[in-house]
């Protein structure tokens, strides 16, 4: 392996060739990009806990170590701190270290090295070190899982300067994103909504192509409401919104899917438009990133609002263990009931 | 040469795979008669751990982490403490909790995605199952020191795996245990895998025990399929704690017989020879070799158990299936003594919710 | 000692007679609240670096050890993850840990522990389990310190469900707060803004009166326009409203002082009287605790705005080294100028 | 009794406290001369430090973390690296990053409140002062794994306090170095104090040397006052790490002369006679009385170089003092590599704000 580090064809393509002919997963579209940004830049590495011959405990890295070897595909030792801080290091070193939380309630000692390190390392040297460097997380509850299995932790790392928050909601967007992510020269956390990773499959194909780290995406038009969401909730929220057109609600759908930075335009043009907006998220509602979003509309939007911004989140209380966890989940009732409410307020 | 300091770390086992022993037992242990009841704890746990995982598989259980391979080392742990300790487990460590008094339908409540099965009936101040990996090892390092600070005399033991020797707070946790000399126990239990990764990955280190080095405490490493040798390491440690000697680090090397959980498929990564080579190793066929030797245990005692564990393992599976879920404001009930405002509306509108549904 | 687990008074008072007739800074009413709850609860104990002999580097802790010893005082080793973890595994055996952080860049090791385990052991456990625990934290910038020593870190926590942050702005509240943290049953976050450590003195009667975790300040009464703020920014706050004075705008102040939970009545009262509202906070702007704030007005008091909200914050950047943390600051010339943006649009 | 492992760690001396040999020299520095420019190097960090802190005591300089007393561990180290190495320091090794190029500017012009003072001209690949303390063993240890990755013959080498070797980072640090073979060498600049804390409560051990050995790894203590010795030990260190053998840890012992930093009053907290007593120990005496005896050194040649150390700090002053403070969108410009357009929108904000003003 040589010390490339600008992106190029690698010198031996594995022998896997991508599939392009058939649909795939949400997480089958992460090990396609992963897959095809290691083929082509040398200098990309994985590494966390069981990614390498278990291929990842969702098998995002399934077959990464076989094609590419031990040295590009790292098990390390099961500590969280010690990701953070090696693939801190190996960043600032010319490397493209792309860890894994296992979940995302194992993430929190990894915090200290992103916000005093990760998202410094360009602006403590004034541009001499910086840190290009993609964490992957599985987000999210809704999969029966034991406790600390189910975190939608989002919000903490959107305060931090510096740092890129995604969240893909879909397997073509799981594969630009993270291939965008993992060329960014900045760091990026990358959630990946565990309980859609196998929701439906879909047409990827495997070329490469990056989508933009900076972008809303508006998945359905309408004209009474805006639905904002992001992540796993997207299912829930498009559900929701065909619930309201059978009421006559024509719903428009954003995913955030760059929650930092936001693409706030994208959302205030849609609510210039409808002059309404839900806001719906699975983390706790206090202090959750839809707070931003809606502080934005106050600020911003506040002449274009007909109802009151709402928002339909996990209640301020942990997500309970499995036989509960679905009653905490933002529900389609709850959020066709919270857009009835701003469409009849207005 | 000028040596700065030197160090030993001794191994310890009493009872080989065979049954034989393969040294004097201690004192403490010489009467074979004290091993009979923990052997039959060894089989109960194993009865516990099949139907467990059988429930699993039914769909009747969530995620199980099974215990299979570790009932000596487990039983040892909780055989080896007082009531009025502090045990701070990781979330396999059955044996220990049964020794403790924690019910089994705790444990299957909890696997069962019910937050009850950690409101242990007894004992009321053992620490809760802890996921996130060892961290309970710190905790156990501060409940010592409250019972120091206090002059308590009690201690706490922590578990945690070969995977879990890795992580920063085992480290701080016996980091310090040394600057406080704390009562403290630090059970290090090598099942030679955490999830797909060999215990050869996550250190350089010869053994696990010797990491106690690092903090200036004592360490052994012990045949953790042995229970008499699991005895005696904790004799000592727990012995050297309770003379405010501080606190102690022992590795028990056993083996994790089963799958990680019964969300994992361990022939992805690790070998049948291996696994059939640790069988060759179990606890319990070694146990009761020696204690059939010593006339003390037969088929038909075996028999007679095996339908006792199974009748109570049964009960407990039952009283487990038969519990209701918890009501939906649960999940508010129980986050702050005094809860705010604003939490309670959304309990109000949660309540409203369930009712409208 | 022994292990009282309900405050009562104890046997030995130490020597120390509060002086209660002379004015005392912020951090001395901190020393003063320590002192006063560990004279009378001896399940209080003190933990931190540099808190024993030394008496913290800001001298919070100046003179405890020596008064109540060092089994009631206790120096770390230097690592915060071993203090947090230590600190839960104390709080659930029935002692009542006060945890200092160094600094506010010090605490992200501590998250672990704060978020996994110290606001879950009562959630968890049904109730079998609590932690008691209180987290100091100096916090904040505009004091020449070095890198890290300057974070504005709340809004990381306010996301988190179970916990409770405050932040004292005053003497007197500083001495309530922290008596109210340290006897609450459940894990609060106690912010210092050490900025205004030494800034002014006020009499704080040594009475061992708490005030409540739930409450804000109205300190300024005011008609046109409500400034919300917290912590060091108090002190920039008080004076734009005293520019704005000049101008004939009547600016009500109101001091969160308690972020979670938040007391949103008092400041849902106040702009439905004045109409505007600008939020000043020292983090960065994007998630920060004011979009909560904002949030809030969108979903609850958007009829009663008469002027988008504003929110004068921190730049969404780090907060540079010395020679230019006073230009990231939110200075009294912007304050005023939202406001008046504020005032003229309603 | 079965013995799992056993473990021995060195200590090294060469030059004692008197300025004598008590050892042999080894083979690498048995030539005298070859210590006199380090020598010299060792006066002009003291130089440096000196001023540092009167400029500090003027008002002209921030905080500043002295290294007065560290003076042969801190050129020892910088000495023993390649320029291709990576070097990663806490705050206060200026005699190692003098030897890799880093301008006294520069750290003037950091402890100024200045951010340019980590833009080092040289080297440019070098990491950055760390302030959480030991975070960068761990950066320093993902370098080492780059290297081996990419087959670079290059080795990375932290430094980190007593007080810093209690921390999780450190622990994790030697964990994968262990666990992954890394060229890495752990630099423990064991001064006796972490802030008012001694090093005799960070830690039940005996050296923390030994803390290696819970990774697996070689340890040697080395009298961080002992040019020879530490020289010697990063030799050994170093040739392990580029023959592909894996890490080191070392403990320096030495001593912080100065308060912690010019923030701090140490006399609350340490006493005289232990200050004096180190003062005994000073690195610089007795390497001078050696480098007198062997002819090497005299008052007249100190005398020159005092001088000139002088003006050469002089001029680094005047340098920073010189330098313009950074314009208001120097907070902006340096986050992301392509910038959000919100950030652009606060950034004219900003400058409009300052235009004004
Ligand atoms: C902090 C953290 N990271 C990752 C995990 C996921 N995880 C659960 S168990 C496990 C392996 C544990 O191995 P070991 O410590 O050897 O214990 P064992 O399961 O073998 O008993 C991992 C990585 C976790 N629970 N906590
Ligand atoms: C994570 C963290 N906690 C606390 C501090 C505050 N602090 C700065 S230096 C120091 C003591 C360091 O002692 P030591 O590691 O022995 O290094 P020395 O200063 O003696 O060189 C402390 C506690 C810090 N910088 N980082
Ligand atoms: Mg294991
Ligand atoms: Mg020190």
């Amino acid at each position: 392996m040589s010390a490339a580090k600008s992106p190029g064809v690698g010198a031996e393509a594995p022998p896997t060739k991508a599939k392009t002919d058939a649909p795939i997963t949400l997480i089958e579209a992460i090990t396609q990009a992963l897959a095809w940004e290691m083929r082509h830049d040398d200098s990309v590495v994985v590494l966390g806990e069981d990614v390498g011959v278990n291929g990842g405990v969702f098998r995002a890295t399934a077959g990464l170590q076989q094609t590419f070897g031990p040295e590009r595909v790292l098990d390390t030792p099961l500590d969280e701190t010690t990701i953070a801080g090696l693939t801190v290091g190996m960043a600032a070193q010319g490397m493209k270290p792309v860890a894994e939380s296992q979940f995302d309630g194992f993430m929190y000692p990894m915090i200290d090295h992103i916000v005093c390190h990760a998202v410094r390392l360009r602006y403590r040297t004034r541009g001499r070190l910086h840190c290009p460097m993609v964490l992957r997380v599985p987000w999210g509850g809704g999969i029966r899982a034991p406790e600390h299995h189910s975190e939608a932790n989002e919000a903490i790392f959107t305060n931090v300067p510096g740092l890129r928050v995604v969240m893909p909601s879909s397997p073509a967007r799981a594969y630009g994103l993270l291939l965008a992510a993992i060329r960014d020269p900045d760091p990026v956390i990358y959630f990946e909504p565990k309980r859609i990773y196998r929701q439906y499959k879909e047409l990827v194909p495997d070329d490469g192509e990056a989508l933009p780290l900076d972008v809303c995406y508006v998945l359905r038009d309408g004209d009474d409401i805006t639905l904002v969401t992001w992540g796993a909730q997207v299912k829930e929220t498009l559900e929701a919104a065909d619930r309201l057109a059978e009421d006559g609600i024509s719903a428009e759908v954003i995913d955030v899917a760059t929650l930092k930075p936001l693409d706030f335009d994208t959302i205030a043009e849609s609510v210039a438009k409808t002059g309404r907006c839900v806001i719906v998220h699975e983390a706790a509602k206090t202090a959750g990133f839809g707070a931003e979003i809606a502080a934005r509309l106050a600020e911003e939007s506040m002449y274009d609002l007909l109802a009151p911004v709402e928002r339909v989140t996990g209640y301020d209380t942990h997500i309970p263990l499995f036989r509960l966890e679905m009653k905490y989940l933002p529900s389609v009732d709850r959020i066709v009931a919270a857009a009835k409410r701003a469409v009849a307020a207005g | 040469m000028t040596v700065a300091a030197t160090f030993e770390i001794e191994y310890l086992q009493y009872l080989g795979p065979d049954g034989k022993p393969t040294a004097d037992f201690p004192a403490a242990f010489s009467d074979p008669e004290t091993l009979l009841p923990l052997f039959k704890e060894m089989l109960f746990v194993r009865t516990f751990d099949t139907k467990s995982i059988a429930l699993q598989r039914t769909g009747k259980l969530g995620t199980y982490a099974s215990s299979l391979g570790h009932e000596a080392t487990h039983i040892g742990i909780g055989a080896s403490m007082r009531p009025e300790d502090v045990f701070a487990p990781s979330y396999r460590e059955y044996g220990a909790q049964f020794m403790r008094g924690v019910h089994p339908r705790e444990i299957l409540m909890y696997w069962g995605g019910d937050e009850r099965g950690n409101d242990f009936e007894v004992p009321r101040h053992d620490f809760s199952w802890s996921v996130p990996i060892s961290t309970q090892c710190l905790h156990a390092a501060g409940a010592a020191l409250a019972f120091k600070l206090r002059k308590e005399p009690r201690l706490a033991v922590a578990c945690c795996g070969d995977g879990g020797s890795s992580k920063t707070d085992f480290y701080a946790a016996l980091n310090s245990a040394g600057a406080y000399t704390l009562p403290l126990v630090l059970c290090v239990i090598n099942n030679g895998w955490a999830i797909s990764v060999p215990r050869s990955a996550q250190t350089g280190a010869k053994t696990l025990a010797q990491k106690g080095i690092a903090g200036g405490l004592p360490c052994l490493q012990v045949d953790g399929n042995d229970l008499v040798a699991v005895l005696e390491g904790m004799r000592r440690a727990t012995e050297r704690a309770r003379n405010g000697e501080g606190a102690t680090v022992i590795e028990f090397l056993t083996y994790r017989l089963h799958d990680h959980t019964t969300a994992d498929d361990a022939r992805r990564y690790r070998s049948e020879e291996e696994v059939k080579a640790a069988w060759e190793r179990d606890p319990i066929p070694r146990l009761r070799t020696f204690l059939t030797t010593k006339k003390l245990w037969d088929e038909q005692q075996e028999k007679a158990w095996a339908e006792a564990c199974g009748k109570r393992v049964d009960a407990e599976i039952n009283a487990y299936l038969a519990s209701k879920v918890q009501p939906v404001e649960a999940m508010f009930d129980y986050l702050y003594a005094d809860p705010p405002a604003d939490l309670l509306k959304q309990r109000d509108a949660a309540i409203a919710l369930e009712k409208r549904a």
